[in-house]
C-alpha cells in the first residue's frame, strides 16, 4: 500500500512541477498583462503547494500570504493605475491638450 | 520522509523557472513583465534550495526554509519599489517599455 | 581564532550606529542633516578604532549572538574589511559636509539624509559580513538605497537611469542568489571561512563561481555590463553620484574579491584570473575613450568610473602572482574613491554655478572664475591620473611594482597606457580653464561646498604619505581561510 | 517569440545555463546541512520550532537586515512621490463592506494567532504580518474615502518600530547577553515574542503602505 501511495505522490509531484513550468511559460511569454498577473497569482498558490510537498509549511504560509497575496494585490493595483494613466493619456491626447 | 527520488521533479522545474525568468527578463521589453520575471527567477532559486534540503531523509533542514522566507520578503520589497518607479516612469515612456539603448542625454 | 569580546564590540558598533542614525533620520527627517552629521563623525571614529584594533591585535572572526558558524552568522573584522570601512568613513564624512551646503531644506531634500545613512549602514554591513547569504541581503539594501538616491532628483533622465540601475541590480542579485543556493546545496554551510575550508572543484562550484561573478560584475559596472552606470551616476544629485561612484561600485568588487580569496580559492586558475584582468583592461580603455568623447562634465566623470573599475580587476591576475599581489588593487580603491568623490563634488559646484548646464564648453568660463573648485578639480584629476605627490601615484606605483615583480609585465604596460588615456580626458577637462578668455563666477555656490571639495582634494595628497600604512593594514587579512 | 538575434542568443544561453544547472545539481551530495547542530542547540533558544529559532535566534542578524529592507523599500517608495487615491471608482453596494466587516476581524485574529504560534509551530512574524497586511489592504479598498490614516509621524514611527525594537534588543545583548544580536540567557522566549509582535505590526503597516505606492500625506512641495 505504501508503495502505491509513494508512486501516486510522485506522479502528483511530477504533474505539479510540469504545471509550474507551464504556468510560468504562459505568464512570461503569453499576451496580455492582466492575464500574466492572474497567472502570476496562480503561480504563487501553486508554489505554496510545492513548498508543502517539499516539507516546508512555514514557507508555504509565507508564499501564500506574501507571494500570492500581497504581491498579487500590488500587481493588480499597479495594473489598474497603468490602465487609468493610459486612458488619462488618451483623453489628454484626444483633447489635444 | 522523502527519499532522493522525490526531490527530482522540483529540481528540474526550479531550474526551468530560473532560466525562463532570466530569458524573459532579457527579451521582454515591458517593465511589468520584467518585474514578474524577477519573481519567477527568485522562486526558481528557492525551489532549488528547498528541493536540495528535502532530499535528505528525516527532519527537513530549517536553514534553507529561513533563507527562503527572508528571500520572499526581500523580493516583495524590491517588487514594490520597482512597480512604484515604473508608475512614475509611465508618463515619460508612454509605453512602460524600456527604450533599448541608453538615452543620448 | 575565537572572536575576542572587544573585536565584536568594534564590529558591532560599526553596524549599530549607522543603522540607528538611519532609523532616527527616517522618523525625524526635519532634523535629518544634524543626525547625519553626528552619525558620520561617530562612524568615522569607530572606523579608526576598528582599524587600530586590527592593526594591533590582528584580524578577528566574531560570531553574532554567541552562535559560532555554521549555526550563526560570523562577522569578519580583518585588514581588508577595516580598510574598506575607513575608505567609506572618509568619503562619507566629506560627502556629509558637502551635502550640508548642497541639499535644500524642503521636504524633498530631507529624504536624502535618511537614504544616505541607509546606504552607509548597508555598506558597513556589507564590508563586515562573513556569511554568503547575509551578503545577499546587504546587496539588496545597497541596491534599494542607491536606486532611491538616483531617483531623488526626480527628472525624466534620473527616473529612467534609476529604473535601469534597479533592473541590473536585481538581475545581479538573482544571479548571486542562485550561486548561494548552489553553494549551500554543495556544502551545507554559508560561512565564508567554512566554505573556504571545504573548497572543491565540482561543476556546482564552478557554476556558482560563474553566476556570482557575473552578477557582481554587473553590479560593479565592469565593461561590457556597465551600460547602466553613466546615466545613473550622471543624473543623480552630486553627493549621491559621489557616493555611488566612490563606494557602491567598490562594494560589489569587494565581495567578488572576498569570494575569490576564500570560497573559490581552488578555482582560481591562471586562465580565469587572466580573463578577469583582461576584462578589466578592456574596461580601462573603453571607459577612457568614452570619457574622451563625452561633451558634458558628469558623463565624463561617470565614464571615468567605468575605466577606473577596470584597474581594480587587476587584483585577480595578481592574486596568483604572490602572497600580497592583490593588496595594490585594494589600495587603488582608496585612491579612486577620494579622487572620484572630489571630482563629482567639483562637477556639482561648477554645474550649479553655471546654472545647471554642465557642457564642457560653457563650464570653462565658470572654472576660470572659481579658483577653489578648479584647484580641487586639478588635484583630484592628478590623483586619478596618478601624477606624483598624490595617493593615485602611490597606488599606481605599487600596482606597477606588483605587475613587474610578478613577471607579468604586460599588465604594467596596460596600467601605463590606461594612465595616459586617463591623463588625456582629465586634461581635456582642465584644459579650457587655462586658455585665456572671459571668466564669470555664475550663480553663488556656498563657500562650505567649495571648501569641502578642496579639503578632499588635499586629502588626496595627504593619503599619498599613508601608502605603507594602508598596505600593512590590508595585509592583516588571512588569505588561506581562518583557522577558527 | 520574435526571431531577433537577441532573443535567439539569450534563448540559447538560457538553455545552456539550464543544462549546466541540472548537471551541477546532479552530483551534489545529499547532506543534512546544519539541521543537526540546529537540533542540538534548540535547548538554549527558548522556542520549540526550528525555523523560528533559525530566523530569530541563530541568524537573527539576517532577519534584522531583512526587516530593514522592507523599511527601506517604504522610504524609497515615499521618496518617489505621492500616492493617488484608491480605488478610482469606489465599490458600491453593501456586499463588499458587509462581507469585509466580518472578514477583517477574522483576518486580524488569524494574523495574531500566526504570530503567537510561531514559537511552537509553523507561523511567525512574517506570515502573521502578511495576513495582517492583507486585512489592512481589504480595509483600504473597502473604505478608501475615509483618509483617517494616522499623521505622517505616526506612520513613520509605526514602520520603523519593528527594526528599532529588534536593534534595541540586539544592542542589549552586548552587555547582558552573549554579544550583539544575542539574547540574555533565559530571556530569549519573551524577547523573541516581543520582537515577533513588533516585527509583524511593522511589516503589516509597511506592506499596506507599499500597496498604496507613495506618500499618503501632502508634503510641503506637493502643492
Amino acid at each position: 500500500m505504501a508503495e502505491v501511495i509513494r508512486a501516486s505522490l510522485l506522479i502528483f509531484d511530477g504533474l505539479l512541477a510540469l504545471t509550474l513550468v507551464g504556468v510560468a511559460w504562459q505568464l512570461l511569454f503569453g499576451q496580455g498583462l492582466f492575464r500574466s498577473v492572474l497567472l502570476f497569482i496562480a503561480l504563487g498558490l501553486l508554489l505554496s503547494l510545492t513548498w508543502v510537498r517539499l516539507g516546508a509549511p512555514d514557507v508555504a504560509l509565507a508564499e501564500a500570504a506574501i507571494g500570492a497575496g500581497v504581491t498579487g494585490a500590488l500587481l493588480l493595483v499597479t495594473l489598474g493605475r497603468l490602465r487609468r494613466m493610459a486612458t488619462g493619456h488618451a483623453r489628454d491626447r484626444g483633447k489635444g491638450s | 520522509m522523502a527519499e532522493s527520488l522525490h526531490a527530482w521533479p522540483f529540481f528540474g522545474s526550479g531550474v526551468l523557472l530560473f532560466v525562463l525568468g532570466l530569458h524573459a527578463l532579457v527579451t521582454r521589453p515591458h517593465l511589468l513583465i520584467k518585474v514578474l520575471a524577477f519573481n519567477v527567477m527568485g522562486s526558481g532559486t528557492f525551489m532549488v534550495l528547498l528541493s536540495a534540503a528535502a532530499r535528505g531523509s528525516g527532519e527537513p533542514d530549517p536553514v534553507p526554509q529561513a533563507l527562503v522566507i527572508t528571500g520572499i520578503v526581500v523580493a516583495v520589497s524590491a517588487t514594490a519599489v520597482a512597480l512604484a518607479l515604473m508608475l512614475r516612469l509611465y508618463p515619460i515612456l508612454g509605453g512602460a517599455g524600456l527604450p533599448p539603448g541608453p538615452p543620448e542625454d | 581564532m575565537e572572536g575576542m569580546s572587544d573585536g565584536l564590540t568594534w564590529a558591532a558598533w560599526l553596524l549599530i550606529v549607522p543603522l540607528a542614525g538611519a532609523l532616527l533620520a527616517g522618523v525625524w527627517p526635519r532634523a535629518g542633516r544634524w543626525i547625519a552629521l553626528a552619525t558620520s563623525v561617530l562612524v568615522a571614529l569607530l572606523a579608526l578604532g576598528a582599524a587600530a584594533q586590527v592593526w594591533t591585535q590582528g584580524p578577528q572572526v566574531v560570531s553574532l549572538g554567541g552562535w559560532v558558524p555554521p549555526l550563526g552568522i560570523g562577522l569578519r573584522l580583518d585588514g581588508l574589511a577595516a580598510f574598506m570601512l575607513l575608505v567609506a568613513a572618509l568619503v562619507g564624512l566629506f560627502v556629509g559636509g558637502y551635502s550640508l551646503g548642497y541639499i535644500p531644506r524642503d521636504g524633498h531634500g530631507e529624504r536624502f539624509w535618511a537614504l544616505w545613512l541607509w546606504l552607509w549602514a548597508a555598506l558597513n554591513a556589507l564590508f563586515l559580513s562573513g556569511d554568503v547569504f547575509n551578503l545577499y541581503v546587504t546587496l539588496e539594501l545597497v541596491v534599494l538605497a542607491s536606486t532611491a538616491l538616483v531617483a531623488l532628483s526626480g527628472g525624466a533622465a534620473a527616473l529612467l537611469a534609476a529604473m535601469r540601475y534597479l533592473m541590473v541590480g536585481l538581475l545581479g542579485s538573482m544571479a548571486y542568489l542562485m550561486g548561494v543556493a548552489l553553494l549551500y546545496t554543495q556544502h551545507g554551510v554559508l560561512d565564508l571561512g567554512l566554505l573556504a575550508q571545504r573548497g572543491g572543484e565540482g561543476t556546482a562550484m564552478m557554476l556558482a563561481a560563474t553566476l556570482m561573478s557575473v552578477g557582481l560584475m554587473a553590479k560593479a559596472a565592469l565593461f561590457p555590463l556597465h551600460v547602466w552606470l553613466p546615466p545613473a551616476h550622471g543624473s543623480a544629485p552630486a553627493p549621491a553620484s559621489a557616493l555611488l561612484s566612490a563606494l557602491v561600485v567598490k562594494g560589489a568588487f569587494y565581495i567578488l574579491l572576498r569570494l575569490w580569496l576564500t570560497v573559490f580559492q581552488d578555482l582560481a586558475h591562471p586562465g580565469v584570473m587572466q580573463l578577469l584582468g583582461g576584462m578589466g583592461m578592456l574596461a580601462v580603455f573603453w571607459g577612457g575613450f568614452m570619457s574622451l568623447s563625452a561633451d558634458r562634465l558628469k558623463p565624463l566623470v561617470a565614464y571615468s568610473t567605468v575605466a577606473q573599475v577596470g584597474y581594480l580587476f587587476l587584483a585577480f591576475p595578481f592574486l596568483l602572482a604572490g602572497p600580497g599581489g592583490w593588496h595594490a588593487a585594494v589600495f587603488l580603491v582608496a585612491a579612486h574613491a577620494t579622487a572620484k568623490a572630489c571630482l563629482f563634488m567639483a562637477a556639482g559646484n561648477l554645474q550649479e554655478a553655471n546654472g545647471g548646464d554642465d557642457r564642457l564648453a560653457s563650464v570653462a568660463e565658470v572654472m576660470r572664475a572659481r579658483p577653489l573648485t578648479s584647484f580641487a578639480l586639478g588635484i583630484a584629476g592628478a590623483s586619478l591620473v596618478g601624477l606624483p605627490f598624490t595617493v593615485g601615484f602611490v597606488a599606481k606605483w605599487i600596482l606597477l611594482q606588483t605587475a613587474i615583480t610578478s613577471g607579468a609585465a604586460f599588465w604594467a604596460v596596460g596600467v601605463v597606457a590606461g594612465g595616459l588615456l586617463t591623463g588625456a580626458y582629465v586634461f581635456r577637462l582642465l584644459g579650457p580653464a587655462f586658455r585665456p578668455g572671459p571668466g564669470r563666477s555664475g550663480r553663488p555656490v556656498p563657500v562650505l561646498r567649495e571648501g569641502v571639495t578642496l579639503a578632499l582634494a588635499l586629502v588626496c595628497v595627504l593619503l599619498g604619505f599613508a601608502g605603507s600604512a594602508g598596505l600593512r593594514l590590508i595585509a592583516a587579512t588571512p588569505v588561506a581561510g581562518p583557522g577558527g | 517569440m520574435n526571431p531577433r538575434p537577441l532573443s535567439l542568443l539569450s534563448g540559447g544561453l538560457s538553455a545552456l545555463l539550464a543544462l549546466l544547472l541540472v548537471s551541477a545539481l546532479w552530483d551534489t551530495p545529499v547532506h543534512e546541512g546544519v539541521s543537526a547542530s540546529v537540533a542540538g542547540a534548540m535547548g538554549h533558544t527558548g522556542v520549540a520550532h526550528p525555523v523560528t529559532a533559525v530566523l530569530l535566534d541563530f541568524r537573527a542578524y539576517d532577519t534584522l537586515l531583512e526587516m530593514a529592507v522592507v523599511l527601506l523599500a517604504v522610504l524609497a517608495t515615499w521618496s518617489l512621490g505621492r500616492c493617488d487615491t484608491l480605488p478610482a471608482r469606489p465599490v458600491q453596494g453593501p456586499v463588499m463592506r458587509g462581507g469585509l466587516r466580518h472578514l477583517i476581524p477574522l483576518a486580524v485574529l488569524t494574523g495574531g494567532y500566526l504570530i503567537w504560534a510561531g514559537g511552537a509551530g509553523s507561523g511567525g512574524a512574517f506570515q502573521g504580518g502578511a495576513v495582517l497586511a492583507a486585512s489592512g489592504v481589504m480595509w483600504v479598498l473597502a473604505w478608501p474615502r475615509r483618509p483617517d490614516l494616522p499623521a505622517p509621524l505616526g506612520l513613520r514611527v509605526g514602520v520603523t518600530l519593528g527594526v528599532a525594537v529588534f536593534l534595541a534588543i540586539g544592542v542589549a545583548g552586548l552587555p547582558l547577553g552573549p554579544g550583539f544580536m544575542g539574547y540574555p540567557p533565559g530571556w530569549s522566549y519573551g524577547l523573541i515574542l516581543t520582537v515577533e509582535t513588533a516585527a509583524a505590526c511593522s511589516i503589516a503597516l509597511s506592506l499596506v503602505l507599499l500597496f498604496l505606492g507613495g506618500r499618503p500625506w501632502r508634503d510641503a512641495e506637493d502643492g
